[in-house]
């Protein structure tokens, strides 16, 4: 099952960098570097997973027992993912006012109308 | 010791800067032929300077046309001291054919004092050559007198 | 009690940067006093572990709310300062302290300068984090912070031309570089489920490589090339680096993309340890020496000041890439000295920049000249820059750069192999480029004949003047003393760099490495086999002022400056072959016309490929990445 | 003691006071020999002296538009520099500084010379020495890629297996081995640097940047007096330092055993290396353009160097 959540998130990667690499339209750059990090959370969350396993939550009974623990999923990915959305949140909320200020100055958003700096 | 080592080499290095105040160009075929092979002025340390900063004497042929007197006097302003003026065949020392034009302010003695005049339509090699030595030799004068 | 001191440095500087947002973005004296204060006490801090950690030998590990490794797995925030640390800890806290300095008056005429301040500390505080800490994730939030505050540190000025431009340029480059390093975390993650770098460092080299490591070796080398701007990665930097404000310009060359290289130095020295393998060394000195000449060639043909200084920056980092690619104690050394010097240097040479732009409004090398009679004390201190850049005796640079000729002609005679041999004759003649481009900026700006608009520029306020003067003393001393930097911080870092063994027993606990089978690289101390520079400089200032005397001594005159008006004398005017004096300025853009024309096939290939359209970055930085993986791919044993 | 003895090594003997008497004598040849070949009479062998000292007598003036102090500095770190340099070269075996510095210290130091005519002129404020500057620069550039490869050529010749950047090295290897020059491998670098020496003085076919016909002196336009007199003092110097590295990388295996007669053969070999690649090539040559210069350096002579150090990296 967790093969498809790879394959998933390789998918999505590739196609988010295709989106950067192809589009002249800032937006749909901005967008593209989404798809990238929403590929690399889905990668890094399937990490943690385990087929059959249960929340990661200790009951303190079976380790006053000194019963083996259950076997539960990872929750470090989690923990990694949220960090990462809401870096990627910020990102894309300061990308997309970037573009904002640069349609107002440039009066376009198109990739190619957009290169004062050059050579 | 020092300083009459200095003194010695003022007449030996005499490096010329040549300006043409609007001559026929005669007197300075001569110039350069003094320089060639045949009279090699180089032997005494005579050499062509590219720019007046560098000059010890400044030749200058032609009857000094208003145009070029300004330009002229500016030149010579910026050669350091001690400095030697020639003046180059005849048209500088009296205007020659072109004296009493409206044109000409011939002759050079107006505007700057001249050390040595090499009169001549055009001088001779040997006559210019003559000139510049005499002229080496008031520069050590000068030097002389600079620092007495 | 010391080893509080590094996650308070960084603490401090995140608090004060919502210090500054909250109570100092109405007054200027507040907003002042916070900044300096937190940005002084994080200096302090960090150079008070000097003697422990550099002199000393400790390494000072900190769990996070004391969450200590249990039974062999630390899953806390661990930081972890060892020399290597440090050494990057004390460029990075000396840069932007004195930039901070600098900023008091630079930035005094502009408008929200709380927001400026704030991002100045959270940027400053991120990449001090990203240097000490031990934790691979904590290294990616950090590096995402520092992409954070330096877009909007570049897109600042957004009134000014291009500054939007380059900040959105950099965040799209930017983050895609963040993304492969995250990627490659995750798949580290994944293989040994810890991100803890002592750990990983262990169990990668017990386990050996992997498909999965290999390609997240590759990412993670690729993400921190974005960082360090290597080569195709490169076009946001020349942007971003022109169009900030001169005192961020400063801490991007000087800690941003030292960063960069300190990511790499730990990644492939200390992570992975793959610098044994030959093949990664070729893969990393090519992709170093094409940066450096690249860098360079670009730098010469550019008309704005600050726009050529980043071109130099990517160029002088192609020099450190190189050095650390070459694998050897040599190599890491010089390159570590080089990074060294590149933050000195460069930070002085962007100091002058700004303080041209503060006096005159401009930086355009077509429009300046002249200003060395206006400016006397900023052209000193640009000279300094300028030849400890180009790598003139007695000056910093020379040593730097001398060691990693050095290092890449002994890796060419070691290992037979001519391209090393190629390399160093790159380094050589980006070296004379390098002094070229400089000459340029020199002619352009600071002599030939002042512009008439210009007359009236001032010198710059002392509070700019003081780090300039700061980092030109730290130019000179480096560059004589150096056995000194080499015994205190050159050589514990390398040796932290290439001893991992004392790095993962400290953070997990004694005997750890030893129980994995980790061993320690032996590593002699580089040799420096070198002439004495001060028995050297004390002769030269004894036969300089011999001459100068008697050159001075000899009857010299001197005109008055040309006051508008004045009938001066012709003697002291610049000669125009008798024609009264004019303004006549040879400027940048007309220089090495012989040169240019030489190479004009190659410079219309480059400058198209510079094209400016974010998109074809982003492609230049797929395809590196790309070409990084399969290398890794194809040559990795 | 020590003191004394270095202070002699600096001022006298490899240094300031030999160093300048020397090149002033080989400028001085190399006018003669200029002459001579043109079928002149040419200037006494004293020239360059008098020369020098009626410049010292002259008055040094500075124009308006000139940044004084770097006006008047420039010339004298070119001749500081200079005279350090005469420290690394091993003169006939005799090497002042010995050990204490290697072939990259003396590439760096001798461009420092260059880069103080560069600043000098620029700080003159004129804009034929902007040109002049600009010349200068590219012609650096050019010979530096050449040079570059020669040393690194002899270096690894001389090394064999390990790194040899040091001047003594090669010296010992030469009397050990015989002169480099002898060995078929090193002869292209040899040319190479026969080439290189020229353009680094700045003689006729490459003085490109002083070309006193077009620009008027380029960088020295401005300067008058003592300052002009330490730049061509500076020329002179380079003509004999350039030589003198030329004959300790190629025939510095030349020993009888005594230390004067070494040092008396090296003079000489200075003289004739200057005969062959300065004076011949000023007498037989106009002066190039600066693109053609370029070009001419990084393709031919730098190619002659390539060539030296592939045949020596095969192990010939």
């Amino acid at each position: 099952m967790i093969i498809v959540n790879y394959i998933a998130s390789i998918v999505l990667i590739v196609l988010g960098l295709y989106t950067v690499c192809t589009k002249k339209n800032l937006i749909k750059v901005v967008l593209g570097l989404g798809i990238v990090d929403y590929g690399v959370n889905l990668l890094i969350v399937s990490l943690g997973f385990n087929d059959g396993g249960t929340a990661p939550i200790y009951q303190m009974s079976d380790l006053l027992n000194g019963v083996a623990p259950h076997f539960f999923v990872d929750p470090v990915p989690q923990a990694l993912t949220l960090t990462s959305i809401v870096i990627g949140a910020c990102v894309d909320a300061m990308a997309l006012s970037l573009v904002i200020m640069i349609y107002r100055k440039y009066k376009s958003i198109n990739a190619d109308d957009v290169r004062r700096l050059h050579g | 010791m020092f300083n009459k080592l200095i003194n010695d080499s003022a007449s030996k290095s005499p490096w010329l800067y040549h300006i043409n105040s609007g001559s026929c160009n005669g007197c300075d075929i001569e110039l350069v032929a003094v320089l060639t092979p045949r009279y090699d002025a180089e032997r005494f340390g005579f050499k062509l300077a590219g720019t007046p900063r560098h000059a010890d004497i400044v030749v200058v042929s032609g009857p000094v046309t208003s145009q070029s007197r300004e330009r002229l006097i500016r030149t010579l302003a910026q050669v350091p001291e001690p400095k030697c003026v020639v003046s180059l065949g005849s048209c500088p020392k009296s205007g020659n054919v072109f004296k009493g034009s409206y044109s000409v302010e011939a002759p050079l003695d107006n505007f700057v004092h001249v050390d040595v005049s090499v009169a001549g339509c055009t001088p001779k090699p040997e006559a210019i050559m003559e000139g510049l030595y005499k002229a080496a030799l008031i520069l050590k004068e000068k030097r002389e007198a600079m620092h007495k | 009690m010391i080893q509080h001191f590094p996650v308070l440095a960084v603490m401090l500087l995140f608090l004060g940067a919502f210090c500054v947002e909250i109570f100092g973005s109405k007054n200027e004296g507040i907003r002042n006093t916070i900044t300096m204060l937190a940005a002084t006490i994080a200096l302090v801090l960090i150079y008070a572990l000097i003697k422990p950690v550099m002199i000393d030998g400790e390494i000072i590990s900190y769990w996070m709310g004391n969450w200590a490794p249990v039974s062999g797995y630390a899953i806390g925030i661990g930081y972890e300062i060892d020399a290597l640390s440090l050494f990057f800890a004390l460029l990075v806290v000396t840069t932007f302290w004195l930039s901070g300095v600098y900023s008091l008056s630079y930035m005094a005429n502009d408008h929200h300068l709380g927001h400026y301040y704030t991002l100045y500390l959270m940027l400053s505080g991120s990449v001090l984090g990203l240097v000490m800490t031990g934790d691979v994730f904590n290294m990616f939030v950090m590096v995402e912070i520092m992409t954070f505050a330096s877009v909007a540190l570049t897109a600042f000025r957004n009134e000014n031309e291009g500054t939007l431009e380059a900040g959105f340029k950099y965040l799209v480059i930017g983050s895609m570089g963040s993304s492969f390093t995250l990627t490659g975390i995750a798949l580290i993650y994944g293989q040994c489920h810890t991100l803890n770098m002592a750990q990983i460092s262990a169990q990668l080299s017990c386990g050996g490589l992997t498909p999965t490591t290999v390609m997240a070796l590759a990412l993670i080398v690729a993400g921190f090339g974005v960082k360090s701007y290597i080569v195709p990665f490169h076009t946001p930097a020349a942007d971003a680096y022109m169009v900030a404000p001169t005192s961020i310009s400063m801490i991007f060359s000087g800690m941003v993309n030292k960063a960069g290289v300190y990511g790499m130095i730990r990644v492939l020295y200390i992570i992975f340890r793959v610098m044994d393998q030959s093949n990664v060394q070729m893969l990393i000195v090519l992709f170093g020496a094409v940066t450096m000449f690249i860098g360079v060639t670009m730098a010469l043909t550019q008309h704005e000041f600050k726009r050529l200084l980043a071109f130099h920056s990517i160029s002088q980092i192609g020099y450190v890439i190189t050095a650390i690619g070459l694998g050897s104690a040599l190599g890491l050394t010089s390159g570590l000295f080089h990074a060294m010097n590149h933050t000195l240097f460069k930070g002085l040479l962007f100091l002058t920049a700004g303080a041209v732009l503060y006096a005159t409004g401009t930086t355009n090398l077509d429009k300046l000249g002249g200003l060395s009679k206006r400016m006397p004390k900023t052209t000193i201190c640009f000279l300094i820059g300028a030849f400890s850049i180009s790598g003139l005796p007695p000056f910093n640079g020379f040593v730097s750069k001398w060691l990693v000729y050095q290092a890449t002609y002994t890796k060419a005679v070691e290992s037979g192999n001519f391209v090393y041999a190629i390399v160093t004759v790159v380094a050589l003649v980006v070296s004379v480029m390098t002094l070229a481009s400089f000459i340029k900026v020199t002619q352009a700006v600071f002599f030939g004949q002042l512009p008439a608009e210009l007359k009236k520029t001032k010198e710059v306020p002392a509070a700019m003047l003081v780090p300039m003067y700061i980092m030109s003393a730290l130019c000179v001393l480096c560059g004589i003393f150096y056995p000194i930097v080499n015994k205190y911080l050159l050589y514990p870092a390398t040796n932290a760099a290439l001893n991992v063994t004392n790095y993962i027993d400290k953070m997990m606990g004694d005997g750890y490495a030893a129980g994995l089978g980790v061993s320690n690289i032996e590593v002699a101390p580089a040799a420096f086999s070198f002439w004495n520079p001060i028995v050297w400089l004390i002769l030269f200032v004894v036969i300089f002022i011999a001459a100068f005397i008697v050159i001075t001594g000899s009857k010299s005159s001197r005109g008055q400056l040309l006051q508008p008006g004045v009938k001066y004398d012709p003697k002291y005017a610049t000669f125009f072959s008798g024609e009264e004096e004019l303004f006549s300025q040879v400027g940048g853009s007309d220089l090495f016309w012989g040169f240019k024309t030489d190479w004009k096939g190659y410079y219309r290939v480059l400058e198209g490929l510079h094209s400016g359209i974010v998109t074809d970055y982003a492609v230049f930085t797929v395809i590196a990445t790309a070409i990084i993986t399969l290398c890794m791919f194809i040559f990795m044993r | 003691m020590l003191i004394l003895k270095s202070l002699f090594y600096i001022l006298i003997f490899p240094g300031a006071l030999f160093t300048s008497c020397f090149g002033l004598f080989l400028a001085g040849v190399d006018r003669k020999v200029v002459a001579r070949m043109q079928h002149r009479i040419g200037p006494p062998l004293r020239q360059p002296m008098y020369d020098f000292f009626k410049l010292l007598g002259k008055e040094t003036i500075i124009p308006h538009a000139a940044n004084k102090l770097a006006f008047l500095a420039a010339p004298v770190i070119g001749f500081v520099s200079l005279a350090l340099i005469m420290l690394f070269i091993p003169v006939g075996g005799f090497t002042a500084f010995s050990g204490n510095a290697d072939m990259i210290v003396i590439l760096y130091l001798i461009t420092i010379p260059g880069v103080a005519l560069i600043v000098g002129g620029s700080s003159s404020g004129s804009p034929y020495a902007g040109i002049g500057i600009s010349r200068e620069m590219v012609t650096m550039m050019a010979y530096e890629l050449p040079f570059v490869l020669v040393l690194l050529a002899v270096a690894r010749k001389a090394g064999g297996s390990e790194l040899a950047f040091s001047m003594e090295k090669v010296a010992m290897w030469q009397a050990e081995n015989g002169n480099m020059l002898f060995q078929w491998s090193m002869i292209p670098a040899a040319i190479a640097m026969l080439l290189v020496v020229p353009a680094e003085v700045g003689t006729q076919p490459f003085d490109v940047a002083e070309a006193e016909t077009e620009i008027c002196e380029g960088p020295l336009i401005e300067y008058s007096g003592g300052a002009l007199g330490m730049f061509k003092l500076n020329t002179a110097m380079k003509m004999f330092v350039m030589s003198g590295l030329f004959v300790s990388l190629f025939l510095g295996g030349i020993r009888t055993g005594s230390v004067l007669c070494d040092i008396i053969i090296f003079i000489v070999l200075c003289v004739v290396v200057t005969i062959i690649c300065m004076s011949t090539t000023h007498a037989v040559t106009a002066r190039l353009k600066i693109e053609h210069l370029f070009k001419f350096y990084w393709t031919f002579v730098a190619g002659m160097a390539l060539c030296s150090l592939i045949l020596v990296w095969c192990g010939l």
